[in-house]
């Protein structure tokens, strides 16, 4: 794998002041920070969203940054959580006295540091909460384990709190509706092929012409089985299959994203999203709204990730509350 | 006896630092295998940032320089990693606060960075990850005196392989389950550079 | 190159079935047709504009369909201009009387196919103009070559066509400001990798590691040098470079976009837009609105495509006019 | 003597099918090189539908089967080649409207195919396209007789030989300039092709 990068230990940098540069009415960056916010924050009135994580999943998280998602983004170094000092800068910058919620993804990683950020804004006698994405049903969920992982189904929690705080909502109403959010959200990924760290310069893992490694997390790490390469409509039976699997969708209405990992072509994608589609339609199960694109990527891998996320009466209205970011539209 | 001074204490840095840039390719290779492969490259920035930071800066005090190689390392890692060993070098840091470092108080820091990164980590014993290290080698100091590198290292480097054979329940690598197996984890390896490098400072004087 | 695929044969037409599950309050798709329209058409009173060409270009041409864009699109096969009986189906479904335009690229095949729907559109009675979009400055412009190609300046000529039109313009004055956009748009793009035609199999070149193809169309044919590879920083400058010799654009104020080929992650995009803003700043040029991300792709493809399109005051009204599309945003 | 009937039109297009199927790979190699690589499976794909189309329709005359073929290569082939073959099967089949298809006919069929294609790809002989090959047919059934295929097929050779010395000045090969020099056109490949299927047609009868 080639890059167009300059320094494999400044492409973050780089990149956030290439973004800040192409958008600067939507986005802005803290000074001497990782840290890309609204360029209109602080926003008076209204709780503040901050998530973030390492970068390589662009356009997570800095594309999601705009009235009616997150307030702030705060960017690690690629596949690897932001410090606290960093998240901490973050908080403050979005915080209008109503709160902060948190956003975070389930790695030890993230959880440590967006939590030791948490523990700092308390100090600081900011109002503050955090919510911990799961989505990622290919790890197995239990007390002996680090739990799922979050994936794509972030984005939908990202949206979703987003809007309810653009309605004034309190602290605690935006965690509750973040947290029934990630309680019906679930998601799973396939690879076709690794993806390359820049600093690291070479694969995370190699897979033969004729296999697939599901269960994929978005950080090169290895997925949980690896299988047969299979066509389109197989793949995407067997990851639809298991994330049906884990919470009872009878006569559900859904929202749908069906993401790419990065180097599969869009037309792939919607060939995945027509099974999808068409698996759905045979259970009954109903296609409130859907994205297909590129939302939680994994650098240049090859492959695709499928979230659902069943809905009630409430999360419908807030996900298709107007919005305005770069990368995520309704 | 004194064993840690402000200045044995930088180049503890020193050679931590010098072993996370020749051993980068091989923490990130093992990263790589059960993680996502930055292990490497978070260890050399992080202690580049802590050298940066120490060789510019005076101090009284032992516990100073850990305390900056602390903060340091939580502000410039990210990741498990950081965090982790930014509180190992802080809770060392507050074990020899005030003090003048020696064997006893040495034992105490070890003892402290253990609980500290089994608080922050949420992790046991046996769950491949650093910790198994930082754990054995508090339990070798028990008994033996610190000087004892030889023996140190050699618990160090059995625990590193035991790691080998385990199923991680802990961190990324956890993901992977029986997959995890037959692979050295990464944490622990670069453990070892820290204990090894200790060994080389504290050697200096003999 | 893995492809996630059920048929080599069948990929548009389940692409096209899968967009238009994915988006039916945007898109719908013409019966027994390569055609994909807006949902609402046909938009009364309006001069429609019709664009298309091969897939494998994806979002284009589908993903600019909507409201101040693209009336319809029409697709071919991978590569492969759409044949004159699909083009005729789109022009007569957003025919309201008021004329039909056609944003063609500047393609033999493409060309050909289109001019014969053209002609078959008047006789049948249908007012009816085209453009041919010719950006890329790779290519020799002379009157003994068939012309420069048509690649991501494309998108421009349709949001400016798009939002002329929905202005309640004439055929005329649709026509005559879409020539105006492409007198003023060049573009020139880079690959470090080439793509892979699915009923092909197999890359349509070879690159060595360390090399680059600069000046690379967007169907997977070789560009006009290969070059050793190197920094972001400098290919951009070369690319830059290409396009600003062109035209004079002294004091001039530009849109830019920065198109990503395929399999480019959007880091690298992010990289490279800031290196052509530092450039464009040091010979002050004015950015007026910038676009980071995949426009007009070519599959698999590693590389990028740098587009700047000097502005007056009426295109600067038009590209920033409302739109309402799956993948251009404003 | 009548050369062309509804049969023997129809077995031509199906002798065409069979080698643009049988050269799909080789004709999409030689589009790699120099163009996009979609020439074989247009090729493949155009073919197989004129074939499936003809196969079940009963026609009059040869010229409604080239009609028919011209039609369907119109509507399912696309890029450069649909038009431009679509074209040259048109314009034979006028050229044999109302008329029995004996040499003289087929002459003035190849020569307002030939026509045609000059028309709709505005390109003239030599610019390395497969209106090179039609010409060069053309020309020699100005001397000679329509039965003369080994001596057709011998100026197809050399004319697709002479394709691979010229920079191309038509077509998506032109963007290459003289970086298409080496390469034989795609186009004037599947040309041979169609006349080596008319031979075979012509031949069966002998
Ligand atoms: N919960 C935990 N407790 C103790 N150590 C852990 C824990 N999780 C991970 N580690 C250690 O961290 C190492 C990985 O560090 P690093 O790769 O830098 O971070 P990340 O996993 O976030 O990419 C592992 O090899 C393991 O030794
Ligand atoms: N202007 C033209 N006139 C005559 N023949 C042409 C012209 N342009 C292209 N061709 C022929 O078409 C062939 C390419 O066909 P094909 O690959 O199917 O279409 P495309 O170039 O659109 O991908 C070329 O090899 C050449 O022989
Ligand atoms: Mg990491
Ligand atoms: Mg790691
Ligand atoms: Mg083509
Ligand atoms: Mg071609």
């Amino acid at each position: 794998m080639k890059k167009v990068i300059n320094n494999a230990n400044h492409v973050v940098d780089e990149m956030l002041d290439g973004l800040v540069t192409a958008y600067p009415s939507f986005l802005k960056r803290l000074p001497e920070t990782t840290v890309i916010s609204r360029s209109d924050a602080l926003v008076q009135g209204k709780v503040g969203i901050v998530s973030g994580g390492g970068s390589g999943h662009e356009p997570a998280h800095a594309g999601f940054v705009g009235k009616g998602m997150l307030d702030a983004a705060v960017a690690g170094e690629v596949f690897t959580s932001p410090t606290p000092d960093q998240i901490i800068e973050a908080i403050k910058s979005v915080d209008s006295g109503n709160g902060v919620l948190l956003i975070i993804k389930n790695y030890t990683g993230d959880v440590m540091n967006f939590e030791m950020a948490q523990e700092m804004a308390e100090m600081e006698g900011i109002k503050i909460a955090s919510v911990i994405v799961n989505d990622d049903v290919a790890v197995e969920d239990s007390t002996f384990t680090v739990g799922r992982r979050g994936i794509a189904g972030t984005v939908f929690v990202h949206k979703i709190a987003g809007a309810k705080a653009d309605t004034g909502a309190s602290l605690e109403e935006v965690k509750a509706v973040a947290e029934k959010t990630i309680a019906n959200v679930r998601s799973m990924g396939v690879a076709l092929s690794p993806c390359t760290v820049p600093a690291a310069g070479k694969p995370s893992f190699t897979l033969a012409d004729n296999e697939m490694e599901i269960g994929i997390g978005i950080h090169g790490e290895p997925g949980i089985e690896r299988l047969p390469l299979e066509e389109a409509d197989n793949i995407t039976t067997i990851l639809v299959d298991k994330v049906l699997a884990d919470i009872n969708y009878e006569k559900a209405e859904v929202a749908l994203m069906v993401n790419g990992l990065g180097s599969t072509p869009e037309m792939e994608l919607h060939i995945v999203n027509r099974k999808v589609s068409e698996i759905l339609q045979e259970k009954e199960i109903t296609l409130y709204k859907t994205w297909v694109g590129e939302y939680m990527t994994s650098l240049d891998m090859e492959g695709f990730s499928i979230t659902l996320l069943k809905l009630d009466s409430e999360l419908k209205d807030l996900l298709v509350q107007d919005v305005k970011t770069i990368a995520f539209h309704v | 006896m004194i064993i840690l001074t402000v200045d044995k204490a930088k180049d503890w840095m020193k050679e931590i630092q010098k072993r996370m840039f020749d051993h980068k390719d091989q923490l990130t290779e093992l990263d790589q295998a059960i993680g996502d492969g930055d292990h490497g490259i978070n260890m050399a920035r992080g202690f580049h940032e802590v050298v940066a930071k120490v060789n510019h800066t005076s101090y009284d005090s032992a516990a100073d320089v850990l305390k900056s190689a602390a903060m340091t390392l939580m502000a410039k890692v990210g990741g498990a990693s950081g965090p982790l060993y930014g509180t190992a070098f802080l809770k060392m840091s507050l074990a020899m606060q005030g003090k003048e470092v020696d064997q006893d108080v040495f034992k105490q820091a070890i003892n402290d960075a253990v609980e500290g990164l089994q608080a922050r980590g949420k992790a046991d014993f046996g769950e491949k990850t650093m910790y198994d290290v930082w754990k054995q080698v508090a339990n070798f100091l028990q008994e033996e005196d610190v000087q004892d590198w030889h023996g140190i290292l050699e618990v160090c480097q059995a625990t590193i392989e035991d790691t080998r054979e385990m199923a991680a329940t802990k961190g990324r690598a956890s993901y992977l389950k029986e997959r995890s197996k037959g692979h050295v984890d990464p944490g622990s390896m670069s453990s070892f550079y820290i204990f090894e490098a200790l060994a080389e400072v504290l050697d200096l004087e003999e």
